[in-house]
């Protein structure tokens, strides 16, 4: 199809080379550096899609982000949606259809990488045209570090060519400044680069769009990338926005703003229209319609002014004019892409006559609204100017410049400034504000992405509405893809009218980010798959992946859960596993439990003040079981403790618990106690920690330690001993998570994957088996032993699990001890930790169940029904032959022997509380 | 049985093996390393600590890196681990001060070549430019989602030492070679 | 080219009169502080419970225009304890009717919730609700990975994501509704029944006499009062230091965002505390999220974007198809958080004054059933039986209801 | 995404730090002479000010150390940060 508004001698599209896309399911043709808007005007394509809500056409209606209704789908070469179509640049073979208000996401997976980039400047310059230009280069001739945003493809802004800067053509203008800034090291400018976030302290965000206009792109390079820029001053050069009027079926494809029209011609070469009426209170249109007019096209201007200004030339200019209401093409002449196309215009001229004027295309330009939303993201007051009709920045903020139209400066020298002469232009006439003209308010169309009209403010005020935000939720005016950027304050202008108030005083809306829309997963950028959040792995992970673990996620970690052989469920295999250690010998990955080095003086006041227990008369060479409390008095971690000299111990905290207990206790240390003498280090990683477990683990140990006196008597349950292992330094120590003898062996991490395979190798002639977390549950729980986090929720004291003896008595105070003191914790109907057998020997009972009263007939009674707790634990058990479980139980432990019923599947499974220990209570395997 | 314990490295050693050109990181071999605290720790060594913040200083057999107002990195080529935890422990422990082994804590990771700054630039937050961190400058922050010691071990912004929780270098190592790609033409 | 307008673009309309602009009078029986949906609700019920008229709803911006404006609407009532689900349960039944009740579209759109669960503790902690829940009469349900797929086909719930879905909680009557028309429905059938709404009138202080407050001083003047309602959310502090009155509350700004409008693809709602999100697909198509509260007291209603950054991570990875889908707008709140993230609600030390507070994330879903349970509150001089257990004296008896679990993502 | 003044490290990033709520609240003298009250004033009740805010901070993610700032609820401007043990400054919003 050949481009029939393209215009020889005009724009910067390469027309050596022809790009073929589809536009709702029609083939057209474009060149590189066509959008999709250009290359479809071009084509005299002028309507994209329906409205969302009434379904009227609505097609392009800017050249550029501001455009409030030329949304389109991209579906090739990837699906997204609700695109402006003036600001999607133009590949071959795109497959593009238009919209009916709402986008349609891929249905596939995005494999486009996302990413981020940080930057340090002195000066970071938001926008390239002619104010940004001269601001960059100027830091950059002072020596700064500077970045340069620009959302277009090409410098410039808003110059169109026509201009004469320092005497040349202003495009040799913005050549030059762009070459000297490429040429110093110092300077980084980013084209494609929307800046969409501006935050404290000189943040600036900025999305750049790095592929998508490529047709053969690097498959490593990131389609986008969120600039993340550090500033130390940000000069906001981000222009302003032409603003429409609004008048009756303002809302037809083949309305454009006035300045849009000349830059599609200027850039792309597209004469958007042939026999085309400009419709304007503001000169910059006059400067569009006389280049139209070079370019070939007939225009008459409708004036709202009473006398056309200096620049007007030889235009035709009807004066004092509104436009009444347009008209669209006949249905009979309907085609593709022009379906509601106007057609013509109706207009009463300063004398009150009407008339009408055919035309295929209307302009229109009711002034400037500066695009102040990256000042006012950082708070930057923005105040109505009644001159200008806009709100534009009223203050200073310290660190933030605005310059040129962004700040209300509308001439070019201005942008300039006063080291860059302008050539001349004609003078300036002050435009009149209008918002509106008089009409069929339910057809001029305000918020024309939302369908919203003049006559729904109406409806807004008349329903005693009288802040600008509830008109806005009222209306939906300003909540669509374009975020009211063109007609945002005429909505608050019409509202002020209606209420005969005065635009400042009705509340101005804060402009937030981002200034434009940003994909999600640009946003997310590399923290997508196994990058969404770090991996932690042990020191022999490889081995647990070699040998087919199965892996649980225990915060970052990856925790070999359990072990299967072939044929094996996880059921048989922690069985298997669970039966190997109590018949035998296990071996359990305990690399990832927090260890913390406390070293110094004070070092035992210290662990004497968070531990619930007495730390301070641990001998070195012993290990003690603590339990920390929250000033609540509420338990937040266990473990145990190993007194390495009489400055040192080494704490032991639970995998999860790791990180948040070294910041409790180094909170403490700095912020309460700073007098005492202690130190803290993190040493999870330094150390391996292999438990050897079942009463065959002290012949493995002591065949892979021959240094060591593994005898009961020489080296009692709850010490350590330190040995060498061919010159390596190993500790091993004497605890049990399971009640079988057992040795934690520890060592220097560099030897992990060596320690494992001697203790395997060791092993090997006694059936060692290594074991997961969830046979480390099993075993633990068939103790009592309850998991922090698991069998406690955050409501939970020592008492509550038995564990008094672990609370001293002795010590005056410790971090929660008051709070053992309050009122509820003296309630008998406290829940405790205790133990449940199904009393049909066979029921698992599902962990979180909830525990009720024994129902004598079967039945549960109608809700609410009271609860007496929830299962926290729940396993089958080898040693048992059963299932059982923990629980927290009101008042459980004196409980113990009593029936109550747990809800399971519609079901009440009938079960006896029991004492929280069920397997060796007499402690008789420990020793092995 | 193997006659020694032998050592281990947390990441395959060809983990870093298909970096583009202008990019290179190696995995340091075992070095010591012992965490030091103690206020006034220039009047108990014989080396003179780097006092201020975000500095690292060289020693006869390693580096000093300062970690906070009490507290420093020590790496030791010479010494065995647990060496170096009881000499500087020795040397400290009298006045209240603490040493400890942190030799397998961290994995250390040599970053090199002309894309080495604009790599760390995809996920450190700092500003590396060489006027500001240069030759002797560290940093303890954030690189992509973990927590690293960064080293500037010249003034071009080409050569960096990482060190990284062991733990986490798994993370890093596909962190650094995703970003990687981006260099790949 | 589609003409066909897309499902969910006609809303309905607004009512065409909605409230009088009055003059705040000298005196009122009841002045409620804060016109947000628990002061218009609490207003509400006033009249129509209690016949309780004379009336002041004070508001210091425009009506509705704090968390009431900024939130992304999730009704539901699956809490563990039996003292919330209580209260949410009431609140949920209240929603259920309230349509009727105000004579006012509210969408209402009970489209259930889905709370993920990824790892082996979420597992627990999820269905240990679940079966609270039943118990309680709250209606929940535990689904399996593949359930899940069934009822939200987008949630990823492979195996090969960094947190695998191990399944979820389901609450089918939990749904979202429209804020403004919910608020603008309880300000219009207050308004009608006499209740006077005054704006731009913020309180400055207040008049005492012994325990008992006598008047309100605000910016359109001093208003003298039989009853004082404190219903200011995350400015409850300021009002509280005011009278002097300390309370554990912490202000923090709140997030949310929304995407621009798409075709339906998300036809319920699904939060995930370990992956840190929560998404609805409004009405007319837009992407609705939240996420946590940012960390530090803030009364500025913006946060940090990195929360949000976390946040579109977080989406993506759940639901793939979202990669291309893009944000639209950001916003904040301000939400007033407790200790045990459950609400303050009752006695003060002034024996006239109530305050409603700390309801952190959970405000709007709360919005009719506090309404209910605070006019009775303040009609009766004593505690609704739904408050009681929410009185700010737990906190020295330690009987606290702690929620935290519930409400670690924004809902 | 403000750059916080570590006292130790100079500015960095927002996300290294770790906020620890109001700051100069000492731990009692002795917890066990308090009366529930107190004690509950303690454990859970903080000042929530509309403006200045002094805080504790801990730069978790760089040198670990916790210190204190001056910060404007409202705009969330830190007017000073502080190294823990130093009184708190005057500052002015």
């Amino acid at each position: 199809m050949s481009s029939d508004f393209r215009v020889e001698g005009y724009g910067r599209v390469d027309r050596d080379q022809t790009l073929t896309f589809t536009f709702d399911g029609r083939t057209y043709t474009g060149h590189p550096g066509d959008t999709i808007a250009s290359a479809l005007l071009a084509n005299g394509v002028h309507t994209l899609g329906s409205s969302v809500k009434l379904g009227r056409p609505r097609g392009i209606g800017a050249s550029w982000t501001e455009d409030a209704t030329g949304l389109i789908q991209v579906e090739e070469p990837f699906p997204e949606p609700m695109l402006l179509a003036t600001a999607v640049e133009l590949v071959d073979g795109m497959v593009v259809r238009g919209l009916n208000g709402q986008g349609r996401l891929a249905q596939i997976p995005d494999t486009a990488r996302y990413d981020r980039k940080y930057h340090h400047v002195d000066t970071l310059v938001i926008g390239a045209g002619p104010a940004g230009l001269v601001a960059a280069r100027a830091a950059a001739r002072r020596g700064e570090r500077v970045a340069l945003l620009d959302d277009r493809a090409e410098a410039g802004g808003s110059l169109t060519g026509t201009e004469t800067i320092d005497g040349r053509p202003s495009r040799d203008f913005v050549a030059e400044v762009t070459t000297e800034l490429a040429g110093n090291a110092q300077v980084v400018h980013l084209p494609r680069t929307t800046a969409f976030g501006h935050y404290d302290d000189g943040f600036v965000l900025a999305l750049e769009r790095r592929t998508d206009h490529l047709s053969d792109p690097p498959a490593g390079r990131s389609r986008q990338r969120v600039h993340r820029v550090r500033a130390k001053k940000v000069v906001v050069a981000t222009g302003a926005h032409e603003r429409p009027i609004v008048f009756a079926d303002n809302d037809r494809p083949g309305i454009l703003l006035a300045a849009s029209a000349r830059d599609l011609l200027h850039r792309y070469g597209v004469l958007a229209g042939r026999e085309i009426v400009v419709f304007t209170s503001d000169d910059a249109a006059y400067a569009a319609a006389l280049d139209l007019v070079a370019a070939g096209a007939k225009v008459t201007v409708l004036e709202v002014r009473a006398q056309a200004p200096a620049g007007a030339g030889d235009l035709h200019v009807i004066t004092g004019a509104r436009v009444l209401s347009t008209r669209a093409v006949l249905p009979a002449d309907e085609t593709v892409g022009n379906h509601g196309r106007i057609a013509s215009v109706a207009v009463m001229d300063g004398g009150g006559h009407e008339f009408g004027l055919t035309c295929d295309l209307l302009l229109v330009s009711g002034g400037w609204n500066p695009t102040a939303h990256l000042f006012s993201h950082v708070r930057g007051p923005l105040a109505y100017d009644e001159a200008l009709g806009a709100f534009r920045p009223a203050r200073s903020v310290p660190g933030v410049e605005v310059v040129g139209a962004a700040d209300g400066v509308l001439d070019l020298a201005g942008c300039l400034g006063p080291e860059v002469t302008a050539g001349d232009e004609p003078e300036r006439t002050p435009g009149e504000v209008i918002w509106r003209v008089p009409g069929a308010t339910d057809r001029q169309f305000v918020d024309v992405q939302r369908d919203a009209t003049v006559a729904d403010i109406a409806r807004a005020v008349g329903a005693g509405l009288r802040s600008v935000e509830h008109v806005k939720r009222y209306t939906t005016i300003g909540t669509a893809h374009d975020q009211g950027k063109t007609t945002g304050v005429i909505a608050a202008g019409i509202a002020a009218e209606l209420l005969g108030t005065g635009v400042q005083d009705l509340g101005t809306t804060t402009f937030r980010p981002p200034y434009t829309p940003v994909a999600f997963a640009a946003l997310a950028g590399r923290e997508r798959g196994e990058l969404f959040d770090p991996v932690r792995t042990t020191a022999v992970h490889d081995w647990h992946v070699a040998h087919g673990a199965v892996f649980e996620d225990v915060g970052q970690w990856k925790r070999a859960r359990h072990y299967p052989q072939p044929g094996e469920d996880m059921e048989a295999a922690v069985l298997r596993e669970c039966t190997a250690v109590r018949g035998g010998v296990g071996i359990l990955d305990g690399s990832t439990l927090g260890k913390i080095d406390v070293q110094g003086p004070d070092s035992a006041v210290l662990l004497d003040r968070l531990y619930t227990n007495m730390m301070s008369s641990l001998k070195v060479g012993s290990v003690r079981y603590g339990v920390m409390c929250g000033v609540d008095g509420m338990v937040i971690d266990d473990g145990t403790v190993l007194r390495l000299a009489d400055d040192r111990f080494m704490v032991i905290t639970t995998t999860g618990g790791a990180a948040k207990i070294l910041d409790w206790m180094e909170e403490w240390v700095q912020t309460e106690w700073p007098g005492l003498r202690v130190h803290l280090a993190s040493v999870t990683e330094q150390w391996a920690v292999f438990p050897v477990v079942g009463p065959r683990s002290r012949e493995v140990i002591g065949a892979v330690f021959p240094g060591l006196d593994v005898a009961n008597a020489a080296f009692p349950f709850m010490t350590w001993r330190d040995t060498v292992l061919d010159g390596v330094p190993v500790r091993v120590a004497r605890i049990s998570f399971s009640g079988e003898l057992a040795y934690e062996v520890n060592v220097n991490a560099w030897y992990a994957p060596a320690m494992w395979e001697r203790l395997l190798e060791a092993g090997a002639p006694h059936g060692i088996t290594p074991y997961g977390t969830e046979t480390m549950h099993v075993l633990r729980a068939e103790k009592g032993y309850p998991i922090i986090g698991q069998d406690t929720d955050g409501t939970v004291t020592p008492h509550d699990l038995g564990m008094a003896w672990a609370v001293s008595k002795k010590k005056p105070d410790f971090v929660g001890k008051r709070s053992f003191a309050r009122p509820l914790n003296a309630d008998p109907l406290r829940k405790q930790l205790v133990g449940l057998l199904p009393t049909d020997s066979t029921t698992k009972l599902p962990e979180g169940s909830q525990i009720v009263e024994l129902c004598d007939d079967g039945v549960l009674p109608a809700p609410p029904v009271p609860m007496l707790g929830h299962v926290t634990s729940s396993y089958r058990s080898a040693a048992l032959g059963r299932p059982f479980a923990l629980a927290l139980l009101k008042g459980g432990r004196e409980r113990v022997g009593d029936i109550v019923h747990v809800p399971v599947g519609g079901q009440l499974v009938a079960a006896q509380i029991t004492s929280s220990v069920l397997v060796d209570p007499e402690g008789a395997r420990r020793d092995g | 049985m193997a006659d020694t314990l032998y050592r281990s490295q947390v990441l395959p050693s060809d983990v870093f093996a298909a970096l583009p050109e202008g990019l290179s990181v190696t995995i340091e071999s075992h070095v010591a390393m012992a965490g030091l605290r103690l206020r006034d720790l220039a009047e108990v060594l014989n080396t003179t600590p780097p006092v201020q913040p975000n500095t690292w200083a060289a020693t006869p057999d390693g580096q000093m890196v300062w970690l906070g107002p009490d507290e420093w990195l020590v790496t030791s080529r010479d010494q065995q681990p647990h060496e170096l935890e009881s000499t500087l422990r020795e040397a400290v422990k009298e006045r209240g001060g603490a040493a400890v082994d942190v030799s397998a804590q961290r994995l250390s990771l040599r970053l090199s070549g002309v894309l080495a700054r604009d790599l760390l630039s995809l996920g450190c937050s700092l500003d590396l430019h060489p006027s500001v961190f240069t030759v002797g400058s560290s940093a303890q922050t954030a690189l992509g989602m973990t927590n690293v010691v960064l080293l500037a071990l010249d003034s071009a912004g080409e050569d960096y030492r990482i060190f990284v929780r062991s733990s986490f270098a798994g993370y890093l190592a596909d962190w650094i070679v995703d970003a990687s790609a981006e260099y790949v033409n | 080219m589609t003409s066909a307008t897309p499902p969910g673009a006609h809303l309905p309309e607004h009512g065409d009169f909605l409230w009088r602009n009055p003059e705040p009078k000298k005196s009122y029986d009841v002045v409620i502080v804060g016109g947000g949906g628990h002061g218009l609700a609490t207003a509400h019920y006033l009249a129509k419970n209690h016949g309780i008229t004379n009336v002041a709803v004070l508001e210091k911006g425009w009506l509705a225009g704090g968390n009431m404006a900024r939130n992304t609407t999730l009704i539901r009532s699956n809490y563990l304890w039996d003292e919330s689900a209580a209260i949410y349960e009431h609140s949920l039944k209240l929603w259920e009717g309230l349509e009727d009740d105000l004579g006012y579209p509210i969408l209402f759109s009970q489209r259930g919730v889905l709370n993920l669960a990824h790892t082996e503790q979420d597992v627990r902690d999820s269905v240990r609700r679940v079966e609270a829940n039943k118990l309680n009469g709250v209606d929940a349900e535990w689904l399996t990975p593949d359930e899940v797929a069934k009822i939200c086909p987008i949630v990823n719930v492979s195996g090969d994501i960094r947190y695998p879905v191990q399944g979820a909680t389901y609450q089918p009557r939990a749904g979202i509704a429209k804020h403004d028309w919910v608020a603008w429905g309880f300000a219009r059938k207050a308004d009608e029944a006499g209740i006077d709404l005054i704006q731009d009138c913020e309180v400055t202080g207040f008049v005492t006499d012994g325990d008992t407050v006598t008047g309100v001083c605000t910016t359109r003047g001093d208003i003298a009062c039989g009853t004082v309602a404190l219903c200011a959310a995350g400015h409850t502090s300021v009002l509280l230091d005011m009278l002097g009155v300390p309370a554990p509350l912490s202000s923090h700004p709140l997030q949310a965002l929304v995407s621009e409008l798409l075709e339906p693809v998300h036809p319920t709602i699904v939060m995930s505390n370990q992956v840190h999100v929560y998404v609805s697909q409004a009405h007319k198509g837009e992407l609705v999220m939240g996420a946590g509260v940012d960390s530090y007291n803030g009364y500025g209603q913006r946060g940090a974007f990195h929360i949000i950054e976390r946040q579109m991570a977080a989406a993506v990875e759940l639901f793939p198809v979202f990669a291309r889908a893009h944000l639209l707008r950001t916003w904040a709140g301000i939400v007033d958080t407790t200790p045990d993230a459950s609400p303050i609600v009752g006695h003060t030390p002034y024996r006239n004054v109530y305050v409603n507070s700390g309801w952190g994330t959970g405000g709007f879903k709360a919005t009719p059933g506090i309404g209910w349970c605070l006019a009775d509150t303040v009609a009766h001089g004593r505690p609704h039986e739904y408050v009681a257990p929410f009185a700010l004296d737990r906190f020295v008896t330690g009987a606290l209801v702690d929620e935290h679990g519930a409400a670690a993502v924004a809902h | 995404m403000q750059l916080i003044e570590c006292p130790w490290c100079g500015p960095r990033e927002e996300t290294e730090f770790h906020y620890g709520g109001q700051a100069h609240i000492a731990y009692p003298e002795t917890p066990s002479e308090l009366t529930d009250t107190e004690w509950a004033q303690y454990i859970f009740f903080r000042a929530n000010p509309k403006g200045l805010f002094a805080e504790r901070w801990s730069h978790s993610g760089g040198c670990r150390r916790w210190f204190n700032a001056v910060r404007d609820t409202r705009t969330y401007t830190f007017l000073a940060t502080y190294r823990s043990g130093e009184p708190q400054p005057e500052v002015q919003s």
